[in-house]
């Protein structure tokens, strides 16, 4: 019988609206024992109170009933070893160090079988898997069985008729479910959603009012004089480590790299250690083509492609490029018929590294495998805001010669390029974001003081 | 199928693929954005179409960037790579998970997989993390090591925290409870003192980590407005370049 | 034999893959290579298999008209063009399109919503229930301020103040942490490589 | 503070110093845990928490999802992957015996391969084999935001008492903990790595954070995994050790 949700009228089964009031009886959740009356989930087959079947068809047959007596050996399992499977209770028990005692007192021996009373477990015990149970070496210890006292029985009387009243089943969701720290009302989450939206719009209204105050941190600085320093013709490796989920943050930064690469005519070769990085090179590179004509694929720029196997992967590459890739990405000729990559046989031809990354355990990668095998090549992280304080000691180890966050960084690279591009003018937008978290602390604080104020 | 459609779309005047784009992107884009606004049937079939070609495209790519050329290698050159073969046998264990009277065939390929992935921990955690790390926190809290006077001490300050935080957060994972006993006591005491200037070193860094990846976030955000701001409805064009 | 050759093949592949990183030997390289190549194949198979549990999931939708029709539907469809073009044409404009108007804008736009659901976090973690969330909210204010692309014009002490914070308390807290996240994963490890946890039977 | 994290090519003496002592200790204590001895745990207000939810959802018969995050096994990441695999089996049997659904999502095929027989193993001890239902365990593409999007939207069906993250999450952690925030249930979970810790911890209900997580198995229900943490602590002990007495050494100028 399913119990309608909405007004608690016992259906038969197999119906699909409340034959009472109509509601749909769709994922319903309470099943009623046609035996005895108690609510069970529906999911159940069998009835909690009574162990009827609630469902009166071809219900599964429960193939191995154990004895009684073998319940006890089940406490062993976790400690015998798996030959012990066909051994005598008698013999386990031996090793059992702390309760048996206890337990032997309770249970009854085979001859005296348990006083039928109406407990919630009864009938349970038989389908613990008492054989596969012994069969495993390590398992978990399992449930004990109990059998109640007169007290115990009593409670669990009692308790069996509580949780059985049919009580609506919203509020025993929200008595189930309740988180412990109360979660914010669906308002005030909309209120804080539009809040941050605003927010990501103020640079749109604000006409860059912070922009003309950027100053370019230390590595920002380094990193352009380290660009800088590159002669013409020189290669320079990019690495498209991160996925089209942070395209937002990094794509600005590498655009921006690239087109000071390509003024300075430096040519430039692309790869990824994500498959997905790949088509973000290429985008970038074709952005880069775009805006400075000149700059011509297969002449001064190429992507090889996706270098897979992890550490193996940039492990082959550290030692054979022809080896990494046999062809490039776009145009599928071998590395020796591109101008750009002719003279290129493994990393110490190229200048520097420049890796734009979104995942920490990736520029780990790069330093383990490439740069302390080729300490003399400058490797630049250009990393997301997320990952960066992760880096940190790298950069202070040498290892990493700049480390750049996505966000503040392409902003300050922006300023430090010269450019006045609309992303200086977002700084104001981060800008106001720093000023509402502010604000956010201060209120959130202020409702949870009077909040608990009035509990008290 | 595809190859008519693929001429279709190469036969269209030009521009017209990335403006159709463009619109299905900035639509798709609103799509997921409402979602802020409460559930709506948009988001949900941005959801739908967003797994369905996240799927498609690693199946794509398995196939292309992992199967194929390795199955080319193999047929090509048995004798040399005959562990892809080994591999390829393995991988149709694997499928047997699916039918279920087979099921337990897919344990060997697994047990490849647990096995291999554990010593793969193992051997990163120990020559990549572990040991370095340990090297790494050996500082020196000697002030002459760093430079005269005052800026020696304020590094030997610093070393001295450096060293102090990783103890101290290291041991807010003891695990083991309080035991008896005077030794115990004594011990447990001290572990909690250490615990407790754990956890303050760990909410610094977890602040530090919280306001980068706030950036993070912000960052894609901003880039989604400005697609549709500027790339699409052309609003601001013009704004700031 | 059905429970002992994955056992012995488990730790066989943990061994070889362990003594590749602590001896320094080619055959034993080659060796290790040869494995992440295999775990890659087989990766690639049960990812064969996790498309068809998502194809059944949503036909038995479609079919049984559980849950919305049209949105399995759509789902089964995006899934399969994008395979199509993604083997036939994996270099064709087609898939580049996909990846460019489909693929790159969900995403980063799933990424987004994150902007928001970050600030109602932060909102609820900002809380001073005790003295850890007092540390996090003043850590994570001074942070994102002195990240502001202009700190430098205010004051240039505000720049060592950020880098201090990096360089010094935050190191030590992620130090500490990757050094307890190694003991786990080597202890988590060492119960595979030793059958003390046989996930792989099913346990 | 020049030579911070510094890899060197030098370091597999290190790493063989450090097997030498932990090998022998995880053997001698978890043979000692096997045979019953048992030492006393600092509560973790996670688990504690979990197996509350556990026996609510068997009296209840309400299901709680259990999200196994998307590292891959075969990879480095075996580890965190493992110990989802292990909430997983925990809840999974325990909804067997019961005779109750449950629900599984991963964002990796190989942990959906393995979780796969992880159910048909529960549901076949608990004396149900034809219970298992390939439904109960989904996966949603092996992108991370997939899997987060995909899980978002199973767990719309229908209320669920809990909603599990344990594994390995970055940033989808955070997306699937905050878009069900607004729904009835108890958020708990953990990962590993300290960016994404730091977003599951501002968001979940409660959190394991680094190392905790690995110990989800000893807490739950293997106590074979007591010897493991025992050894784990003897070596954070030598760990912290070897970091003062080198500290000081240098500092008085014997090293380095």
């Amino acid at each position: 019988m399913i119990v309608c949700p909405v007004c608690q009228h016992r259906n038969p089964e197999g119906a699909k609206t409340c034959e009472a009031c109509g509601a749909s009886l769709e994922g319903f959740f309470y099943r009623a024992c046609p035996v005895c009356g108690a609510l069970n989930p529906a999911e159940a087959v069998f009835c909690r109170r009574c162990l009827a079947e609630l469902i009166p068809s071809e219900a599964p047959e429960e193939p191995l009933p154990p004895t009684e007596a073998e319940a006890p050996s089940e406490e062993t399992a976790s400690t015998a070893p798996p030959t012990e499977k066909e051994e005598t209770p008698e013999t386990t028990e031996e090793e059992i160090t702390e309760e048996p005692s206890v337990e032997e007192e309770i249970l009854p021996k085979p001859e005296h079988p348990p006083v039928p009373v109406p407990n919630p477990l009864e009938g349970l015990e038989e389908l613990l898997p008492l054989e596969a149970a012994v069969a495993l070496p390590h398992r978990a210890e399992p449930r004990q069985v109990h059998f109640p006292d007169e007290t115990e029985r009593r409670d669990a009387e009692l308790f069996q008729q509580i949780a059985t009243e049919p009580a609506p089943l919203r509020e025993q969701a929200r008595v189930l479910g309740t988180p412990r720290t109360r979660a914010l009302s669906p308002i005030g989450r909309l209120i804080l959603y539009i809040l941050v939206l605003l927010i990501a719009i103020v640079p749109y209204f604000s006409g860059g009012f912070t922009a003309s105050w950027i100053t370019p941190r230390e590595d920002v600085t380094t990193l352009l004089q380290s660009l800088n320093s590159l002669p013409q013709g020189a290669t320079v490796l990019l690495a498209f480590d991160y996925d089209p989920a942070y395209a937002g943050e990094m794509n600005p930064l590498a655009l921006d790299i690239t087109r000071q690469l390509a003024q300075r005519s430096v040519h430039i070769v692309a790869l990824s250690t994500q498959p997905a990085g790949i088509g973000l090179a290429e985008q970038v590179l074709r952005q880069l083509s775009d805006q400075v004509p000149a700059y011509r694929y297969g002449q001064s720029y190429a992507i090889l492609g996706y270098l897979p196997g992890q550490e193996a992967g940039l492990r082959t590459l550290n030692s054979s490029l022809g080896d990494a890739f046999k062809e490039d990405y776009l145009q599928r000729r071998s590395l020796g018929e591109l101008p750009v990559t002719r003279g290129l046989a493994t990393l110490a031809d190229f200048e520097q590294i420049i890796l734009f990354a979104d995942d920490e355990t990736t520029v780990r990668r790069w330093i383990e495998q490439i740069q302390s095998r080729n300490p003399e090549i400058p490797l630049h992280a250009l990393v997301t805001a997320r990952i960066a304080p992760m880096l940190v000691p790298y950069r202070q180890s040498g290892q990493l010669s700049t480390l750049l966050p996505g966000t503040p960084g392409a902003i300050e690279l922006e300023a430090a390029m010269g450019r006045r591009s609309f992303l200086t003018w977002t700084s104001d937008a981060y800008t106001a974001l720093f000023f509402s978290l502010l604000f956010i602390a201060v209120i959130s604080n202020v409702l949870y003081l009077s909040s608990t104020r009035r509990v008290r | 199928m595809l190859e008519t459609l693929a001429n279709v779309m190469n036969a269209l005047p030009a521009g017209t693929a990335s403006t159709i784009g463009t619109w299905v992107a900035a639509l798709l884009t609103l799509a997921v954005l409402s979602f802020i606004f409460g559930e709506n049937p948009a988001f949900r079939l941005a959801e739908y179409l967003f797994v369905g070609i996240a799927a498609g495209y690693a199946g794509a790519l398995a196939w292309t960037q992992v199967l194929w050329p390795r199955a080319k290698l193999f047929l090509a050159n048995p004798q040399a790579y005959w562990y892809y073969g080994l591999f390829f046998a393995l991988g149709l264990l694997l499928l047997t998970r699916g039918v279920r009277s087979l099921s337990t065939l897919g344990n060997l390929p697994l047990g490849v997989l647990f096995g291999t992935g554990a010593g793969l921990a193992l051997g990163g955690a120990l020559t990549g993390s572990l040991v370095p790390q340990i090297e790494a926190s050996v500082v020196s809290l000697s002030p002459a090591d760093y430079g005269q006077g005052l800026v020696g001490w304020a590094y030997a300050i610093d070393a001295f925290i450096l060293l102090i935080g990783t103890i101290a957060v290291l041991s807010a994972f003891h695990f083991t409870g309080k035991g008896q006993g005077a030794w115990s006591g004594f011990w447990h005491g001290l572990l909690r003192i250490l615990q407790g200037a754990g956890r303050g070193f760990i909410m610094v860094a977890f602040g530090a980590l919280l306001a980068g990846a706030t950036l993070s976030f912000f960052a894609a955000l901003q880039s989604r407005l400005a697609f549709l701001l500027r790339d699409w409805i052309k609003l601001f064009g013009n704004m700031g370049l | 034999m059905k429970k002992t050759l994955p056992l012995i093949v488990a730790i066989l592949c943990g061994v070889l893959s362990l003594a590749d990183f602590i001896i320094p030997n080619p055959q034993l390289d080659a060796l290790g290579a040869v494995l992440v190549e295999g775990v890659t194949i087989l990766a690639a198979f049960a990812l064969l298999l996790g498309l068809l549990n998502i194809l059944g999931t949503h036909v038995h939708r479609v079919a049984t008209g559980e849950g919305s029709r049209g949105l399995s539907l759509s789902l089964i469809l995006a899934m399969l063009i994008t395979m199509a073009v993604g083997i036939a044409f994996p270099h064709s404009g087609t898939l580049r399109w996909i990846f460019r108007y489909l693929y790159v804008p969900l995403q980063s736009t799933m990424t987004a919503l994150l902007a928001f659901f970050v600030v109602s976090a932060a909102y609820r973690a900002f809380r001073l229930r005790n003295i850890e969330a007092l540390i996090l909210l003043v850590t994570s204010l001074l942070v994102l301020f002195t990240q502001l692309p202009f700190v430098g014009a205010i004051s240039p002490s505000l720049a060592i103040i950020r880098d201090w914070l990096m360089r010094v308390p935050v190191t030590a807290a992620t130090r500490g942490l990757i050094l307890g996240i190694a003991l786990g994963t080597i202890a988590t490890s060492l119960r595979i490589l030793l059958a003390v946890d046989r996930p792989y039977t099913g346990e | 503070m020049e030579n911070v994290l510094l890899v060197t090519q030098k370091i597999d003496l290190g790493a063989w110093i450090v097997l030498l002592i932990f090998v022998p200790f995880f053997i001698l204590f978890t043979l000692r845990a096997k045979s019953g001895a048992r030492f006393p745990l600092r509560p973790i207000a996670a688990y504690k928490r979990l197996c509350e939810l556990v026996s609510q959802a068997a009296e209840s018969g309400h299901v709680i999802h259990v999200g196994m995050g998307s590292g891959g096994i075969g990879t480095p990441a075996t580890p965190e992957a493992l110990m989802g695999l292990t909430v997983f089996g925990y809840i999974a049997r325990q909804a067997a015996q019961y005779n109750q659904a449950t629900l599984g999502t991963t964002g990796d095929p190989t942990i959906l391969t393995a979780a796969q027989g992880i159910l048909q193993r529960a549901r076949a001890e608990a004396g149900f084999p034809e219970q298992y239902s390939r439904r109960e365990l989904q996966f949603y593409g092996p992108h991370p935001f997939a899997y987060a999007v995909g899980a978002f939207d199973s767990l719309r069906a229908r209320p669920y008492l809990a909603n599990v993250l344990l594994g390995h999450f970055g940033a989808e952690g955070l997306w699937l903990a905050e878009a069900t925030s607004s729904k009835e249930m108890s958020r708990l979970g953990g990962v590993a790595p300290p960016t994404a810790a730091a977003l599951m911890q501002s968001s979940l209900d409660e959190t394991v954070i680094g190392e905790e997580v690995f110990a989800a198995g000893a807490y739950l229900d293997k106590p074979s995994h007591l010897g493991s943490l025992a050894s784990q602590d003897l070596m954070r002990i030598i760990i912290i050790l070897t970091i003062l007495v080198g500290s000081i050494l240098t500092s008085l100028g014997y090293l380095g």
